[in-house]
């Protein structure tokens, strides 16, 4: 119903703006290749763009935002066909046009900016020969002239040392910079449009905000239309003049950005704006020093003790309790928990389990102090063997620690589905592939709480996870420890999480506790330096938070 | 001196040497080997050609090859050996026992003591002028405690030489050996010149046809005529390339584009389809080489004569000879003496396959069926060693023995299975005579003796028929040997293989002698081109 | 099985041949003794017989069928070279893994060794070895195993060094496993793909392995009929234009060019490149 | 470029390590064959005087360990000694041989692998069309014939039947480079037949696993032709895996080609070894196979040094 009403809308819109129209998608309808064969993954979707406008396309992974982002190109992945719809960019009908039409556009007319800068960068060339490679090669500019406009926007980006920084290669620059490069990489030929496909989302926080900015400003400077693709709301609102929702391959609604964020129509995108806030009972105080770990003086290192990573680190851990761990990249949060597991030898510093020193190797740990701590991984995809079916991922810890066998051993396997919400009959014979993230997460767990431990480490577990579904990993993870009285060590960079899921809270920084402090006192003022950067940096839904950040930071370095 | 009577003498001596005489010259007491039968077409008696250049494409030669002639052990070896240096004495294409270096020799009565009287004037490619002490010290190399010479057991009997002056040497033996000198036609024994006590190999320096000009083992070598060769009539050609061509499929190749003139060993499967090929031809000749299956007569079941009579008529020798030799041979008779030799016993009835007598003779050993192996190598036999094998044991497993063929390793198979495993492969390049023949392979305890065959009355007659001057009874000494041999001896001897060339038209010669392939390993002072 | 069957389907022509190629070949592996008109080493007649309905292809140099020969070479030239590369795989693709899991000083001796063991040419060594232990059968697919599992060693060790560093393999080792399960049960399974392409071309080296060493006087036993050894025991013939050889020959290629299809299916289906 | 300049070294010290356990391996096998030099050479001729004459002459009536240690520290002095058989001084008999085997290699290499990149890149680029598919079954046709079988069927065609070239490569050092280039190519085309398709396949496999990741993606967003995207940006980042099947290759041109330098009369150092070793002579077999394992750690180590170099990422550090 809605879908028509916004057709007809849509419709209108694009009589009344025929002349500034640049891109018109009717109808379109993309099929890719799956297991089964052929399915239709995207059911027919219209887009308008003005010139100079800037849409926001926005759903959860599956929703087929990328896909359509990569047919306003005229372009369709491998294992992907444009299968049905008219697609007019400037008057060429790029589902007829030729390739060679279509490649003398791409880059040229129409760019791309890709979601991981690193891997979509050429590993083997330097970042200002890339830059030069479509204005020449589209003919459009000298060698000479290209690099002095490379030079140029890498000044307007803000990128360190412009006038160098275009020679090195790709590996050798942080993320933030390489997006920053990819953006100005789009602008080579200054497009008509340009299509970023979730620029930020593997970006800290902190880094984030200056990528923003920088594409903001850019985009804004050379009028350049553009197709803003992400899962987060409060992102795009910093971005778009326009937000499109898809869901399963179709839109669920468009309007404005303002309208959107005060007064969404669907349910589904209402359900998108909650899921913003989580709010969590809180939990009975435990015994003051019940401490189910801690970690002494630990300081720790990489490669033969060259680069050292963690230096003294002291955290204590109440039992039954949920500590989080956050820092930026980079901060030692991770190799926290490794050096906990063991799996890194720590070499200096104590590990107290129950008050008792554990052995900093693991190997020299015996077999029930590894079944009482447990660790789920962020990555589902490679923390599962492919090869093996849920079953037998969840049964091995029956049998390896506890001795269950034969039908024992597989009625407990389906308890623990059912208590991670999966039905046992369907999954227990499954193949990890044949999962969604959200449910390979639950496998996960499942797979940690067979083992019946008293802690798990949970590393950076709904970081690679849409809203929704991290959302349901947090309410179960929260609903297990309940019940089970389970400690949990929580490592995250997202904030949100910290705040909807923690009792306690360590802020790490280039390898040392900033401040352990407990939650509700941590996200109150006043704040610690870096934690109040941090907080700061989360985006919000309000379309001005950006720019009244940036405001609010320029003030402080000015008075500074 | 006076005491000596002349046993063996040439008709030509002082006279200059022509080719003609040759082929029709009288045989005094001369021991032919037979006249060779050359089936090969346009063999006409036409003049020689001088100049030009023979290319040849080899088989056999090696890399660890040794100018040392202690170690010839290959075609490549052996026709440096009769191309560069000459003997004391040479067998002429008819198989008689002309002078060479020596120019006669006599001998006493029991022909134990001979007198070797040496050609004067002869002299090195360095100019050196050829002498005793040259002749003694090529003979010695291969004597002595310290000789390490594949011809050191045929000089054993030699007890002293000597110099009686610079061109007279007188040699003693143990025993009688009446046919003595025609161990120094032997490519062993070519005369270097003397360095010291010892002779001087290493410089490539002799009295032959041809200079060496290029010399790489085991790759090819390149001659050039002697202009100052002291034999008339003979080393036609300008320039002899000798190439190693071990791949039979390379050597035809290289042949019919034309980039030899002449191969040895051509695969005999194809000669029928290279016969066709224009300006090409093949020549064969009946030689004394033939193929053995010796079996070791001390090891069980073979100290049995019954089962070596059964293995003897288990064997199709003439499917073997057409189907392994592709006609190009004659079946053998179990015994090593060939139609083609001098007292050849023509009157002992040719054995043939009978699965029959086979089962008999195996009924007769207490044997219902026999279990053995065979093993063999590409080394005894040729490119078809192994499917001669096959055929056996097709045949005899109709008469109830069942062989299994056992491919060796071409490498190591004269060290590691000959003369060790009980039942193997094996081939002679044959000698020219009978005596030597079987006192390199048949006489009790010598290490060739590759059956470990002994037979009393045999070897007593093998003595006895040594120093017999009396050609008939030495004749009938010699049938008995073979009959001897054919009936009780431990070897089958399936077939004799002829030696088989292929060559451009271009490439012309005499009669050719059958005592070696490649006329007798001496073409390439006797061929021409045209 | 079932599912092979099913992907099968979907599979694109090459493969489907190769598959069609490959049954064919197993077919007169297994029934070589009734489907040829004559027994392997039976002589019949004369030799060089030419094609007619008694012998298919004609008789070889001792007269034996030559059609009876090819199909009872599928089975001693498949045979061997399957026993062979089996084998290479087992062990060079076992201690391939355990260098990788293991690491340290278990994967420098290793790896050490297989270095040593490459620098010989492999047809030298094969050489040496067989002359000393003699060309039995067994012997040659001990030999030419050996020298091929240090191949199939290094590419098991570097596919499974990227499969080690997984966090399910951490998992496992956290979880106190021992080497065994976490070789055969957490990378095992997963480098399967590229050690099968492996097999596809390694299988066919052993063959042309065996070529070479039965050129060189050192191949299989006979009477046994193998491709090889009758490609090399015709082969002068090839110089006058007569194509006996060639059949033996193509035997193989096909099979070789059948096995590679249906590796490069694999192969193409594991890139996760899905073209049409 | 320290750390490449340290990995040489260290890689050239294992080397020296690895030439030493292949030498003892050699020499120990050598003697465990049946028989020896003298046996070999005086062959069916052999008596157990002379052999045990001709053993004394030659030393081999020593112990093997006395021998080993002899021939080793000759060896480290850089003495590579004498042919047992003939006394040629193997330095000499060697490098004209080593030399002969260089040539041909190096001959069919440079035909071998810039064929082989070009087609494994027309064939990723025309992938699954009928270009890539000739392109298999040819290549892999070639590499299922015997090489003794490539080389006659090219003999037959290019020499026998049409006299375009010789069929043996009969060389020496006086034939100017034209002629020496022009007899030893069918050996050289037959080299190339046997190694270009594992090269090409390896090509084009490696840039067809490239091809699926973002920055080609970027390449074609970019507007760039299949053409550039393949040589420009899937190529550089593939090169490892083909520089070491490169390598992989090249050493085999150089170590296994004895069954070629056979059918084509060519006397290189394959042919050199083979002989040796059935003649037992193991100076010359020590000599040989240390020359040939000092090319195959060399090549090698020239190949991890070029897949460094390949890589930015490990050539130029942060």
């Amino acid at each position: 119903m809605t879908i028509c009403e916004e057709n007809l809308t849509s419709e209108t819109v694009k009589q009344d703006t025929q002349a500034d129209s640049l891109l018109t998608i009717r109808g379109l309808k993309i099929s890719a290749l799956l297991d089964s064969g052929w399915g239709e993954i995207v059911h027919g979707v219209d887009l308008d763009l003005k010139a100079g406008e800037i849409l926001g396309l926005i759903g959860e992974s599956g929703a087929g935002k990328s896909s359509i982002g990569l047919a306003a190109m005229g372009f369709a992945r491998n294992g992907c066909k444009l299968t049905e719809g008219e697609i007019k960019f400037d008057g060429i009908d790029l589902m007829q046009a030729s390739e060679k039409q279509k490649q003398s556009l791409r880059g040229a007319r129409i760019a791309y900016v890709a979601q991981s800068a690193a891997a979509s960068f050429n590993p083997a060339s330097s970042l200002i020969k890339q830059y030069c490679e479509a204005p020449i090669k589209h003919g459009l500019m000298s060698s000479e002239s290209a690099e002095k406009e490379a030079i140029e926007l890498y000044k307007k980006l803000n990128l360190p040392t412009p006038d160098l920084i275009g020679f090195r290669y790709p590996h050798q620059i942080s993320g933030g910079q390489l997006q920053r490069a990819m953006t100005a990489m789009a602008m080579s030929c200054k497009p008509d449009l340009i299509i970023f496909d979730e620029p930020t989302t593997a970006l800290d926080v902190t880094t984030q905000i200056e990528v923003l900015s920088a594409i903001r400003d850019i985009v804004r400077e050379y009028k350049t239309a553009a197709i803003y693709i992400t899962h987060d709301l409060a992102v795009v609102a910093q971005m778009a003049d326009r937000i499109q929702v898809l869901k399963d391959g179709n839109t669920v609604e468009i309007a404005d950005t303002k309208t959107m964020l005060s007064a969404p129509k669907e349910d589904y995108t209402k359900s998108l704006w909650a899921v913003r806030n989580i709010n969590r009972e809180a939990k009975q105080q435990s015994v003051e020093d019940d401490y189910i770990l801690q970690l002494k003086n630990i300081s720790a290192s990489y490669g033969n003790g060259t680069q050292n990573v963690l230096h003294n680190i002291n955290i204590n851990v109440k039992r039954g309790q949920t500590l989080a761990v956050v820092g930026e990249s980079g901060s030692g949060k991770s190799t926290t928990a490794r050096v906990l597991t063991g799996l890194l030898a720590a070499g200096e510093g104590e590990i107290l389990f129950n008050n008792k020193a554990l052995p900093l190797n693991y190997k020299k740990r015996d077999k029930e102090t590894l079944r009482h701590v447990q660790m789920i991984y962020q990555m589902a995809d490679t923390a599962l063997n492919p090869k093996q079916t849920i079953g037998q991922i969840i049964g091995r810890p029956l049998d390896f620690y506890l001795g269950l066998k034969g039908e024992k051993k597989q009625a407990r396997i389906k308890a623990l589905l059912a208590q991670v919400d999966l039905d046992p009959d369907k999954y227990i014979s499954r193949l990890p592939g044949e999962l969604s993230g959200g449910q390979k997460q639950r496998v996960s767990i499942a797979r940690a709480l067979a083992a019946e431990p008293e802690f798990i480490i949970c590393d950076e577990v709904t970081s690679a996870l849409d809203q929704v579904v991290s959302e349901g990993i947090l309410n179960l993870l929260d609903r297990l420890q309940k019940s089970l009285n389970i400690t949990y060590l929580f490592i995250t960079h997202d904030l949100s999480t910290v705040k909807a899921i923690a009792d306690e809270v360590v802020v790490m920084l280039q390898g040392k506790v900033v401040e352990q402090e407990k939650t509700d006192v941590l996200f109150a003022p006043p704040y610690h330096e870096y934690t109040k950067k941090l907080l700061s940096s989360v985006p919000q839904m309000d379309p001005n938070w950006l720019d009244n950040l940036l405001k609010q930071r320029q003030q402080e370095r000015n008075q500074s | 001196m006076n005491k000596t009577k002349t046993l063996n003498h040439a008709n030509t001596l002082n006279k200059p040497i022509d080719r003609r005489r040759f082929l029709s010259g009288s045989l005094a007491t001369g021991a032919a080997i037979g006249a060779s039968s050359m089936m090969s077409t346009n063999l006409m008696a036409m003049p020689a050609k001088k100049g030009g250049t023979l290319r040849v494409g080899f088989t056999q030669g090696a890399t660890s090859d040794s100018t040392d002639p202690a170690t010839f052990n290959n075609d490549f070896m052996f026709t440096y050996a009769y191309g560069v240096f000459n003997n004391l004495t040479e067998i002429a294409p008819d198989g008689s026992l002309i002078p060479e270096l020596a120019l006669k020799w006599d001998a006493t009565p029991d022909a134990k003591m001979w007198i070797f009287e040496l050609r004067q004037g002869v002299s090195f490619h360095d100019g050196k002028e050829l002498d005793a002490n040259d002749v003694i010290a090529s003979i010695n190399h291969h004597r002595g405690e310290q000789s390490k010479s594949s011809a050191k057991p045929l000089l054993a009997d030699i007890t002293s030489i000597k110099a009686l002056d610079k061109y007279t040497i007188t040699i003693e033996l143990a025993g009688g050996n009446a046919d003595f000198p025609f161990i120094f036609s032997q490519y062993n024994l070519v005369i270097h010149p003397a360095k010291g006590e010892s002779i001087d190999f290493t410089s490539m320096n002799g009295t032959g046809a041809y200079k060496v000009k290029q010399f790489e083992p085991g790759v090819r070598a390149l001659y050039q005529r002697n202009e100052n060769y002291w034999k008339e009539d003979r080393a036609h050609l300008d320039e002899i390339e000798i190439i190693l061509i071990s791949d039979p499929a390379a050597r035809l190749n290289a042949l019919t584009t034309g980039e030899v003139d002449l191969i040895d060993r051509p695969d005999l499967k194809t000669l029928h389809l290279l016969k066709r090929r224009k300006g090409l031809r093949v020549e064969q000749t009946t030689g004394t080489k033939h193929y053995t299956l010796p079996m070791l007569s001390d090891v069980a079941p073979y100290k049995d004569n019954n089962v070596r009579q059964a293995l003897k008529y288990a064997i199709d020798r003439q499917e073997m000879v057409d189907k392994i030799l592709k006609g190009y041979g004659t079946v053998g008779n179990d015994h090593p003496i060939a139609p083609s030799m001098r007292f050849f016993n023509n009157e002992l009835k040719q054995r043939e396959y009978d699965a029959d007598k086979s089962r008999f003779y195996l009924k007769k050993a207490g044997l219902k069926k026999l279990d053995i192996q065979l093993n063999l190598a590409e080394s005894a036999w040729g490119n078809d060693t192994v499917n001669g094998g096959v055929l056996f044991s097709e045949t005899s497993a109709k008469a109830g023995i069942n062989i299994e063929v056992v491919r060796e390793p071409n490498d190591g198979y004269w060290s590691n299975v000959w003369l060790k495993k009980p039942f193997c492969a094996s081939y002679w390049g044959g000698r020219p005579t009978a005596d030597w023949m079987f006192t390199t392979a048949y006489a009790d305890g010598v290490s060739w003796n590759e059956s470990r065959w002994s037979h009393e009355k045999f070897n007593q007659l093998l003595v006895a028929a040594r120093s017999e001057l009396n050609q008939e009874r030495r004749r009938e000494m010699y049938f008995d040997m073979q009959r001897l041999v054919h009936d009780e001896g431990s070897t089958i001897i399936p077939m004799f293989g002829n030696y088989v060339l292929a060559m451009n038209d271009k490439v012309q010669h005499g009669q050719t002698a059958s005592n070696w392939n490649l006329d007798g390993l001496r073409f390439m002072e006797r061929w021409w081109i045209s | 099985m079932f599912t092979f069957l099913s992907s099968l389907r979907t599979a694109p022509l090459s493969a489907q041949f190769g598959i069609l190629i490959i049954c064919i070949y197993l077919i007169a592996m297994v029934f070589a003794p009734w489907i040829a008109p004559y027994g392997e080493t039976e002589i019949l007649g004369s030799a060089f017989e030419p094609w007619s309905s008694t012998y298919l292809l004609g008789t070889d140099s001792l007269g034996r069928d030559m059609f009876s020969r090819i199909i009872y070479g599928a089975r001693n030239t498949v045979g061997i070279a399957l026993a062979t590369t089996i084998l290479a795989f087992l062990v060079g693709g076992l201690l391939g893994i355990v260098a990788a899991v293991m690491g340290g000083i278990v994967d420098q001796l290793l790896s050490r060794t297989v270095d040593v063991l490459m620098a010989i040419p492999s047809l030298i060594f094969a050489l040496l070895i067989l002359t000393i232990v003699g060309t039995s059968t067994s012997s040659l697919i001990l030999v030419i195993a050996t020298l091929d599992s240090t191949r199939v060693f290094r590419l098991a060790r570097s596919v499974a060094q990227t499969v080690v560093v997984m966090d399910y393999v951490e998992a496992a080792r956290y979880r106190g496993e021992g080497l065994w399960w976490i070789i055969r049960y957490e990378v095992l399974p997963n480098i399967s793909s590229p050690l099968i392409a492996e097999f596809g071309l390694r299988f066919c080296f052993v063959f042309l392995f065996i070529s070479a060493l039965s050129f060189l006087g050192l191949g299989t036993q006979p009477p046994l009929a193998d491709w090889g050894s009758m490609v090399r025991d015709n082969a002068t013939l090839i110089t006058f234009g007569d194509i006996t050889p060639l059949i033996p020959a193509s035997a193989i290629a096909l099979l070789t060019i059948a096995i590679n299809f249906v590796v490069d299916w694999k192969l193409h289906n594991a890139s996760g490149l899905k073209d049409e | 470029m320290n750390s490449i300049l340290l990995m040489t070294l260290k890689r050239l010290s294992l080397g020296v390590i690895t030439l030493f356990v292949v030498s003892l391996i050699i020499f120990s096998a050598v003697e465990i064959l049946p028989g020896d030099l003298a046996q070999e050479v005086l062959g069916q001729t052999a008596t157990p005087e002379t052999i045990a004459a001709f053993r004394h002459e030659l030393g081999l009536d020593k112990p093997a360990i006395s021998r080993y240690v002899s021939w080793l520290t000759n060896m480290i002095q850089g003495d590579f000694g004498h042919s047992l058989a003939n006394g040629r001084a193997i330095s000499d008999l060697l490098s004209d041989r080593f030399s002969n085997t260089l040539f041909v290699a190096a001959y069919a290499a440079i035909i071998a692998v810039p064929l082989a990149l070009t087609l494994g890149i027309l064939a990723a680029l025309y992938r699954n069309s009928w270009f890539d598919r000739i392109a298999n079954i040819t290549t892999l046709s070639s590499i299922s014939f015997p090489e003794f079988f490539v080389a006659y069927i090219l003999i037959l065609f290019l020499s026998v039947n049409n006299s375009f070239f010789p069929s043996l490569a009969n060389i020496s050092d006086s034939m100017p480079l034209s002629e020496q280039l022009y007899r030893t190519i069918l050996p050289a085309i037959t080299l190339t037949l046997v190694v270009v398709v594992h090269m090409m396949r390896m090509t084009r496999a490696s840039i067809i696993n490239v091809l699926a990741s973002p920055y080609v993606e970027m390449a074609r967003m970019k507007g760039m032709s299949p053409a550039r995207v393949i040589v420009f940006h899937a190529l550089p980042n593939a090169l490892a895996p083909i520089i070491n099947v490169i390598a992989l290759n090249l050493a085999y041109l150089v170590v296994g080609v004895v069954v070629v330098e056979v059918v084509f009369v060519y006397p290189g150092l394959g042919q050199l070894l083979v002989d040796s070793v059935s003649k037992r002579d193991i100076t010359v077999v020590q000599a040989a196979s240390l020359i040939f394992a000092g090319t195959f750690i060399l090549l090698n180590l020239i190949a991890d040094i070029l897949s460094i170099l390949s890589n930015p990422r490990l050539l130029n550090p942060r």
